[in-house]
């Protein structure tokens, strides 16, 4: 008898910044399919020795994508170090970054990178499944706008950070650089546009997605359902806070399992090394590694947009809260477990991060002089938290006296969901691939299985971003590949 | 349409800020597409190595490649490049010089390895589980790519004809290298493709620095008030500027930042972090050993703050005695 | 003159010297050579036994005619001695001297080395250094300075005495500065000299007064050297002139003042007698004190110290040139050289408490002696103890902080002949037994043995031993109230004990106490000792490191008279040799900033302690000037952006070097 | 430099390794020094080479880096006594630079004994002698930094890869002719 | 300002009149001084030829139990361990710069002291009473305490061959003058004496009588020339050689007259006005009753 293996790679067996490895038995069913992370930068490592300070600008290295959310995570736990706490306008002025982040990044994943799929379709040919095929799909103006609005929201990041892409404004007790009184309008002009650019989105999605009958069947498909637990910041009212907050955890039911702050992540997070994955698999402390598997059992959770949505009780301002309910209600109530629903959470997040923009600029305390607090405790140990647009992000140091690092913890987004992700891909593949007949629209599922994450492995494992265009080769036992497929 | 020159993107041990950089031209990203045509571009297109391989040797203008290489595939995958392209092109801090995952550089494999998955807190791994670049699971070898024991800069793997520095290098000067190159202007090979000059240069505190600098201490910048017009050497602050190529405008300064280096040395230096440390500490007031050592003793880091991004591409490139 | 190869590769000569044995004893020249000649971009490899002869530089210049070579490499000795050589014989090639470099298989291998296969590898190594590093080589011009044609002599002993003669009759101007209210140093408290026994009074005084009349010569007493600036050809010179509370325009040396002094009786020691004598607050140093001036002892005089007397010696001055108000003045000059001749100091007796220097008034040293012999000294030449007795026993006791590891390891050259000189001369005026206790006699020198064998047939008594110690502890009625020498009589070998009543410390020669301040103010080199540096033991006795700056006499070593004042002149042709060419050839290897490549970030603004770099700010950039900068390359290496370089010793050029260093092993598999 | 690199025997490659030292001397103090242990017959060990700077100044920290990469076991620097700078404090710059380049070389693993500074003025010929038996001594128990076989030994992992693709290379070149 | 009393041998048998006369000095001049627990001999003599490492061993665990009572003690500041017998301070001293000086010796010591969970750092300092009295409490604080100046007594100060070298620093190897110096406060006059450091016999007079009194006799006679009329001396073999042996002395050479020999301390006592009881005055063969009689009479200090 022989066993076949269907390699899913990415970019082929060479590149990898995750690939799966499914493996069918003789009679062509999925056996066991494996969610590989093939790679490894060690910065818990390089990290020691380095001056706490630092930490906010080398940890954002973790990735380009989303540097503000490590940068924020860092300085974050820089504040709990040393014991300071930032003036208001400090704070003021960094979570109207953080928003101004949530936005364009969420942004570029709807309109770049998980976008194409539902906007020009999953079976668009290659040449069009991207920015420019989205751009002719929904009109060269739209296109124009969503750039426009994206360099304006990184310009706004810019010009606190220095720049977008890895700032530098963040240290403990405050920022490195308050906003000008003379610049407010224009920051109020932005965060205005941004309202609508987020409504505008929401309803491009409702259009394009929601219309289409045969999305809605995907999404809520059970191939890409769930039952697992779900964690994310909150605030006093249980609504999602993308900056601050305490951890909140709902289980498969959507009743409150765990409300904890950051500081006692310990307690609830544990990692799971497996040997053949660089990648670590995050699941929940108290309910033990009980494998790949979801049920109230399991420690598996997940994080980002769509386990946000679920561990909070309402949204933080009132469009995203009208919005949050449509949600709720077209897709049958809380806990959702759809996996592809997280690309409507995520419109439904643009929107409050847009909404909440709204409010930081018309704060007077925004333009204040006061932006640092001057840290006077010896440092020891500081753990910070903030909701990356792929999830709960964790920073946790350890330092000397002196706050040189002597221990560096860094659990990123990406991890929070790789389990849940895993059994993703090995359940849309099993629930997909029959007598080993593999397709190319098939393939294209199996992979939305994940997309729909938006995992960024650059998080994850410090690689690749983003899309991962897939090829599917099919091999048998001697590894000789009798047919491949491209999607 | 045909005829267009056309270039690949490639990303290799790095974050993808070097990625969002060319996204970051933004409206520009439409004439650039206009004025190239890219074959290559995993992060946004869906072209597979495959077809990489299918082209004509040299076929492709230009390959820009990020990251550093860190296992045997980016090496490959830079070497297939090197082979399908006329000009390689070292995108960024990393590929230049080693970049932040460079700082491995300083430590050994196995430590690394060990930290990741058996001494971070969170991990519980009792029987000190760590990935295998075979694994046999009932009766399936299931393979992972094996992780490089130096992390290397581009060009010490493959011929590299130009760099563009920086985390990440800005549009702009995507935008002006690619133009420069279209008009077939070749600049020497080797050369960076930006201002061979200092920071300094560019610097809107540049005329806030005294002439007789003489630095009694350093200062490290959560610690220390910062003004935000004064020249941050003058402040005490360990600013990079002196001795990194300009380029970016002095973004982290115009945060109100020091420089921490991306952008690299000028083209006459062989080792930035080494030039640096003997301006500054020429520049020190101290003159006994107990005195220089407590002034030196303010910089706690000197390794990672005068090596930032460029130890694996340093003249020493990795700790002599680090354990494989 | 070519002045490039940079056309394509370098065509390299490589010359091995043998130095007759010196190198090629240790070192396979010939293997040398061949090796060489494999190296890239080497045309002709040669060996030869002197490549400094005449024949070897011919060598040279034919070779880069004949094989059109554009880069010289001499491996020969250190570059400190012969590099000007060679440069020559490339120019005269007609090649820029600039393109050589040179290979010190001398100093650095054959001499320091005694195997012969290290030796040669190391050979090897150091010249594939220099195929690296010539390759890199620039035509360079060799700057030319202008210089001030005068000469500052420091120091108014017999030595600078002498040179600033010689060169004030050549013509030059001279200023002559001595820390003394006199010039004349340790000489004039001479009363004769050996071996001839000339009066020293009679051959110096009449050169003191010369030096003090002599047109070309500026003379300060009493003044000291406090600031040196500039660099050879253009020296800046500051000098302080103590107050002597005299007007000098004014006073005659009547000496009127001195009579009329408040304090009748003379009661403080007199430095010039050795505290033999007293003087008053108002003193002439000696009779016969160049310039003639009286001056007042600020620590003695009562007006000075509380401003309550009567004043009665301004009153008694009719020219009124006393002037209690004066303070120190200072003098800027500039000189194109400088001669150090600022002395020596006599061993500190005390510090050898067994000899009872100190503790014994009848314990002396050979100067307090010096003057005792002296007519015009305390006791108008008689030699009597402090008690006024005549003594009828005396010993002198050589080797006084001289030959000690204890004190001084050096000998001190002098006193052996001094010692056998106040032998004869204390005998002469007390014929007292004279006992001489020494270690070996040292008299090397034209009439010096002769004098030995005189005062042998005199009947001086010689004892070969070191002496123990010195002290009145008497065992027998015959050394009762003496002092009795314990010394072991290594002839005779026995220890004996001999009862003296006057005892004579030969004390050695030292380097003056502040000798380490003085040489950091004129920035040369002293050896381990303590005397100033010579630049070479042998080719260049009287010249120091820095250029322009010249020793002589005693500052350089202990020596006699006759051997100050033929260094003296030696020291006044070189500042005359040098001065008289009207410029200096200085090294080219000055620093430049590269305009377009300094990002002007000040940073080696502050390196440089010469101020040769100025920032501009129009340009806002760097700049360094040529004129002012000395060449150490401190801001070359401190340069944060690499755009400064220094001519000779360029990065690419040291970067090479090292390369060329490994490159024997540079593809180990 | 391919071509110049097969010249000259490999000692270092058979066997007998012999520390080697790159000495950077002032040329006023050190360097003078050096030449009096030579006039004075003073042997030492032959294991040191002399690179003549005006100053010790001028030593830039790469000057040590770079000896090291090539092959240097060991880097001295010789200058003037603090206070007797040639240049007045050329010699300061040297010692500030040279503290602090100690801390990056303990950072990358390479000991102390192997970088030394010291003040040797032109009358200590004795010095000269005695500092280099000693390092000479300190490297021999250290024993071979070697970073350039360091070097190749991590770029082995580069080779067969290098290999296959100019096979690869050959062959797809041998197809397109 | 405390000090650790480190006695030896000497001072409990020989040298008892020169501990009771230190220790009842140190009382007036109220100085504390605790003698050092558990001490052992120094080492000295025949140890040292014997086996060297094993004998700085020795001397070594009298330092390191100094340091090892100071850190229990309250007083900061490094120890100050007194070693009143030259013997002994000559050893201690001599421990301390051979083991500062030779790292093979020091492991051994170490080693050894570690044997018996000791630790010597090297902090404590040994002192001498001579450098004591004029260093650290100082002549005008000494002179307060006389209460009967001695009134121009004539005294010889002798130091002996190893109080002053070769390693001790507070007084010159050649000519000290700490002794001299501090008689004076007392009133006394010192002579000028050349011999003040030349052998007194010292082991000699027991193996080689003609020389070792040949020794004592040039001291005692000189000195007597130079009319000292007493002799004053720090260290208890020097004491016991110039005292003891007069009788025999004065069979052997002509014309000798005997002369007292005092401990330092005992002259300080007696100007301090103590009781000769205290003082141990009672010990000595050769009185030196007669001497201070001579000067009785005389104004008392301060009066």
């Amino acid at each position: 008898m022989q066993t076949q293996r269907i390699t899913i790679d990415p970019v082929t067996r060479l590149e990898g910044h995750g690939k799966i490895e499914i493996f069918l038995d003789e009679r062509g069913e999925v056996e066991r399919a494996y969610f590989q992370v093939p790679e490894l930068r060690g910065f818990e490592t390089f990290c020691i020795g380095r001056p706490a300070e630092d930490m906010p600008q080398i940890t954002s290295r973790i990735c380009g994508v989303c540097p503000t959310a490590h940068h924020m995570a860092a300085t974050k736990a820089l504040d709990d170090l040393y014991q300071v706490q930032p003036p208001p306008t400090a704070l003021k002025i960094r979570e109207l970054i953080y928003n101004a982040f949530m936005l364009e990044d969420h942004a570029l994943h709807v309109y770049f990178l998980g976008g194409p799929d539902f906007i020009v379709g999953p079976d668009a040919p290659k040449e069009l499944r991207n920015v420019v095929g989205v751009i002719q799909k929904v009109g060269v103006d739209v296109g124009k706008r969503v750039i426009a609005m994206r360099r304006r929201l990184r310009d706004l990041i810019s010009s606190f950070g220095g720049k977008v892409i890895h700032p530098v404004f963040g240290l403990p007790g405050g920022v490195s650089k308050g906003l000008a009184s003379a610049d407010l309008p224009g920051v109020k002009q932005t965060a205005h546009d941004a309202v609508d650019f987020a409504r505008f989105t929401l309803q491009l999605f409702k259009d394009v997605v929601l219309k289409n009958d045969r999305y809605l069947k995907l999404i809520t498909s059970e191939a890409y359902t769930h039952r697992t637990y779900y964690m994310g910041l909150v605030n006093g009212r249980n609504q999602p806070d993308f900056y601050a907050g305490k951890i909140r955890v709902v289980d498969p039911a959507g009743t409150e399992y765990a409300n904890f702050p950051t500081q006692h992540y310990l307690a609830y997070i544990s990692e799971r090394v497996e040997p053949w994955t660089y990648g670590k698999f995050c699941y929940l402390k108290p309910l033990g590694w009980k494998g790949f598997v979801d049920g109230p059992e399991s420690g598996v959770y997940a994080v980002a947009p769509l386990a946000r949505l679920n561990v909070a009780e309402s949204m933080a301002t009132p469009e995203a809260q009208k919005a949050y309910e449509e949600y709720v209600t077209t897709l049958g109530g809380k806990p959702v477990h759809y996996t592809l629903a997280n690309h409507w959470a995520r419109v439904i997040e643009m929107l409050q991060a847009a909404e909440r923009m709204q409010e930081l600029v018309s704060d007077s305390g925004l333009t204040g002089t006061e932006i640092r607090t001057i840290p006077t405790a010896t440092p020891k140990a500081g753990v910070g938290v903030v909701e990356a647009p792929r999830g709960t992000l964790i920073h946790h140091y350890e330092t000397d006296e002196r706050g040189l690092i002597r221990k560096a913890n860094l659990i990123v987004a990406t991890q929070g969901n790789s389990a849940r992700m895993a059994m993703g891909v090995e359940k849309s593949a099993k629930g997909l691939i029959h007598q080993g007949k593999v397709d190319d629209g098939l393939l294209n599922m199996i992979e939305m299985a994940f997309r729909a994450y938006d995992p960024c492995h650059g998080c994850a494992t410090h690689s690749l971003p983003g899309q991962m265009p897939l090829i599917a080769s099919i091999r048998d036992a001697s590894g000789l590949v009798i047919r491949e497929l491209r999607r | 349409m045909p005829g267009k020159p056309t270039v690949a993107f490639y990303w290799c041990a790095s974050c993808g800020g070097c990625e969002e950089s060319v996204v970051d031209l933004a409206e520009g990203l439409l004439d650039f597409v206009g004025m190239v045509d890219i074959r290559f571009w995993p992060v946004a297109m869906d072209f597979k190595r495959s077809d990489v391989e299918a082209m004509p040797e040299g076929s492709l203008l230009a390959s820009l490649i990020n990251g550093a290489i860190r296992t045997s595939e980016q090496e490959e995958m830079a070497r297939l490049l090197r082979r399908k392209s006329q000009l390689v092109i070292a995108y960024g801090a990393c590929a230049q010089l080693g970049g932040i995952p460079g700082l491995g550089n300083q430590f050994g494999h196995d430590q690394i390895l060990r930290l990741a998955y058996e001494d971070c807190p969170s991990v519980q791994n009792p029987d000190k589980t760590r990935p295998q670049s075979h694994v046999q699971d009932n009766g399936r070898t299931v393979t992972l790519p094996h992780l490089h024991q130096v992390v290397r800069t581009l060009a010490q793997v493959v011929p590299v004809d130009y760099s563009l520095p920086g985390c990440p290098p800005t549009p702009e000067m995507l935008q002006q290298a690619i133009t420069r190159l279209l008009s077939g202007e070749r600049p020497a090979k080797g050369s960076v493709l930006a201002p061979d000059i200092a920071l300094c240069e560019q610097c809107p505190r540049k005329d806030s620095k005294p002439a007789d600098l003489r630095l009694e201490e350093f200062k490290r910048p959560h610690l220390t008030r910062l003004d935000p017009q004064k020249c941050l050497l003058a402040q005490g602050l360990v600013c990079m500027g002196p001795a990194t190529r300009g380029g970016c405008e002095a973004a982290c300064v115009r945060g109100n930042m020091p420089c921490s280096g991306c952008f690299g040395p000028t083209s006459r230096v062989k080792d930035q972090g080494a030039k640096m440390l003997s301006s500054l500490c020429s520049n020190i007031a101290a003159s006994t050993e107990p005195d220089i050592e407590r002034t030196l003793a303010t910089i706690p880091d000197p390794l990672g703050t005068f090596y930032r991004y460029s130890l694996a591409g340093s003249l020493l490139r990795a700790r002599a005695d680090r354990q494989r | 003159m070519r002045d490039s190869g940079a056309n394509g590769t370098p065509r390299i000569g490589v010359f091995v010297c043998h130095c007759g044995t010196n190198i090629a004893g240790i070192v396979d020249v010939k293997a040398v050579a061949e090796y060489a000649a494999g190296l890239p971009g080497v045309v002709v490899s040669r060996e030869y036994k002197y490549m400094c002869s005449d024949p070897g530089q011919e060598l040279i210049q034919r070779d880069i005619r004949d094989h059109r070579l554009d880069r010289i490499i001499v491996a020969s000795c250190s570059p400190l001695l012969h590099e000007h050589t060679f440069r020559e014989a490339t120019a005269q090639g007609g090649l820029n001297p600039y393109f050589l470099q040179m290979v010190n298989l001398r100093e650095n291998v054959s001499w320091v080395n005694d195997e012969r296969g290290p030796a040669t590898e190391k050979s090897k190594d150091l010249v594939r250094a220099a195929v690296y590093r010539v390759a890199h080589h620039k035509a360079l011009q060799q700057r030319t300075v202008p210089i001030t044609a005068s000469v500052l002599v420091v120091g108014g002993g017999i030595a600078g005495i002498h040179a600033a003669l010689t060169l004030a009759n050549a013509g030059k101007k001279v200023y002559l500065v001595e820390r003394e209210p006199t010039i004349g140093g340790h000489m004039a408290m001479f009363d004769k000299t050996f071996p001839t026994l000339d009066c020293a009074a009679c051959i110096l005084t009449p050169k003191m007064s010369a030096v003090k009349n002599h047109p070309n010569i500026t003379l300060w007493t009493y003044s000291e050297v406090v600031g040196v600036d500039g660099f050879v050809g253009n020296f800046k010179i500051k000098v302080k002139q103590k107050p002597r509370y005299i007007k000098e325009d004014l006073c005659v040396g009547c000496l009127e003042c001195i009579a009329a002094c408040i304090h009748k009786e003379a009661r403080f020691p007199d430095g010039f007698n050795q505290g033999l004598s007293k003087r008053k607050p108002i003193y002439i140093p000696f009779p016969q004190a160049t310039p003639q001036l009286v001056l007042f002892d600020p620590e003695a005089c009562i007006q000075l110290k509380s401003g309550r007397c009567r004043q009665s010696c301004a009153e008694a001055c009719d020219r009124k040139a006393i002037d209690f108000r004066q303070i120190a003045e200072f003098e800027d000059i500039e000189v194109g050289s400088i001669i150090l001749a600022t002395g020596f100091q006599a061993f500190d007796a005390s510090r050898l408490p067994y000899y009872g220097y100190g503790r014994y008034p009848n314990v002396y040293t050979a100067l307090e002696v010096e003057r005792l012999v002296n007519a015009s000294g305390p006791t108008g030449g008689e030699v009597v103890l402090r008690d006024g007795r005549k003594p009828t026993a005396v010993g002198i006791i050589h080797c006084v902080g001289s030959r000690d590891e204890k004190t001084n390891g050096w000998c001190s050259r002098v006193c052996c002949m001094y010692s056998l000189k106040l032998a004869h001369l204390v005998r002469e005026h007390t014929d007292a037994t004279i006992y001489n206790f020494y270690i070996d006699m040292r008299t090397p020198g034209k009439g010096y043995e002769e004098f030995y064998d005189k005062l042998l047939t005199e009947g001086v008594h010689f004892i070969r031993g070191r002496v123990a110690e010195v002290t009145d502890w008497s065992r027998s009625p015959e050394e009762a109230g003496k002092l009795v020498v314990r010394v072991e009589d290594t002839l005779v070998g026995t220890v004996r004990r001999i009862p003296l009543d006057m005892v004579i410390l030969a004390v050695g020669l030292e380097p003056r106490a502040d000798s380490q301040e003085v040489r950091r103010l004129f920035n040369i080199s002293c050896s381990t000792e303590g005397f100033f540096l010579e630049r070479h033991p042998k080719l260049a006795p009287v010249n120091t490191f820095t250029d322009g700056i010249f020793i002589a006499g005693a500052c350089q070593g202990p020596r006699d008279i006759p051997d100050a004042v033929a260094q003296a002149g030696a020291a006044a042709a070189e500042a005359l040799a040098l001065i008289d060419a009207g410029h200096v050839e200085l090294e080219p290897n000055t620093a430049f900033i590269v305009e377009v490549e300094c990002s002007g970030c000040k940073s080696c603004i502050p390196l440089c302690p010469y101020s040769a770099i100025t920032f501009l700010a129009d340009k806002k950039k760097a700049a360094i000037n040529e004129a002012l900068c000395k060449g150490c390359g401190t801001c070359v290496a401190a340069c944060p952006s690499g755009s400064i370089r220094q001519n000779l010793f360029e990065d690419d050029e040291i970067f090479s070097e090292i390369e060329g260093l490994f490159a024997r092993d540079a593809v180990v598999a | 430099m391919s071509a110049h690199t097969q010249v000259g025997a490999v000692p270092a490659a058979v066997g007998t390794w012999e520390p080697r030292i790159v000495a950077f001397f002032c040329n006023w103090c050190t360097y003078t020094a050096a030449d009096l242990a030579g006039v004075s017959r003073m042997k030492h060990a032959p294991n040191v080479r002399i690179i003549r700077v005006m100053c010790s100044g001028r030593v830039d920290p790469q000057f040590v880096l770079e000896a090291f990469a090539k092959g240097a076991d060991g880097v001295l620097i010789g200058g003037c006594h603090l206070g007797d700078c040639h240049y007045v404090e050329g010699n300061y710059k040297a010692i500030r630079r040279v503290q602090m380049l100690r801390r990056i070389l303990r950072g990358m693993g390479i000991q102390d004994d192997r970088f030394r500074l010291e003040w040797i003025s032109a009358s200590e010929g004795e010095k000269v002698k005695r500092v280099i038996n000693d390092m000479v001594d300190k490297l021999r128990a250290l024993g071979p930094l070697g970073l350039p076989r360091r070097f190749q030994e991590w770029d082995r992992e580069l080779a067969p890869l290098e290999q296959a693709v100019e096979a690869e290379a050959k062959e797809a070149s041998a197809h397109a002719g | 300002m405390s000090y650790w009393y480190y006695p030896g041998c000497s001072l409990k048998s020989n040298g008892k009149p020169y501990e009771e006369s230190l220790l009842a000095v140190f009382r007036e001049l109220d100085v504390p001084m605790w003698e050092l627990e558990d001490w052992n001999c120094c080492g000295a003599t025949s140890y040292m030829s014997v086996d060297e490492a094993q004998a700085f061993s020795l001397a070594a665990r009298n330092l390191a139990l100094a340091e090892r009572a100071a850190r229990q003690a309250p007083e900061t500041g490094p120890p100050r361990l007194l070693a009143p017998c030259s013997a002994c301070f000559l050893v201690l001293t001599k421990t301390q710069r051979y083991v500062a000086q030779h790292g093979d010796l020091a492991r051994r010591v170490h080693a050894g002291l570690r044997a018996i969970d000791l630790e010597y750092q090297g902090v404590v300092q040994v002192r001498h009473p001579l450098d004591v009295f004029v260093n650290d409490m100082g002549l005008r604080r000494i002179a307060t305490a006389v209460k009967r100046r001695l009134n121009g007594l004539k005294v010889a100060c002798y130091y002996g061959c190893q109080v002053v070298r070769p390693f001790a620093t507070f007084d010159s190897a050649h000519d000290p003058t700490t002794m001299d110096r501090l008689v004076e406060v007392l009133g006394a006059k010192p002579v000028r004496w050349p011999l003040k450091t030349r052998c007194c016999g010292g082991a000699l007079t027991g193996t080689i009588p003609e020389v070792g009194l040949r020794l004592s006799e040039i001291l005692l006679r000189d000195a007597a020339q130079r009319e000292a009329e007493m002799i004053i001396t720090v260290c208890p073999l020097c004491q016991f050689n110039l005292e003891c042996y007069q009788r025999e002395i004065a069979r052997t050479f002509r014309d000798f007259t005997p002369l007292p020999v005092l401990y330092l301390t005992q002259l300080m006592g007696k100007a301090f006005g103590l009781s000769d009881a205290d003082l141990g005055m009672r010990r000595l063969f050769v009185s030196p009753e007669p001497a201070f009689a001579r000067h009785e009479g005389g104004q008392p200090a301060h009066a």
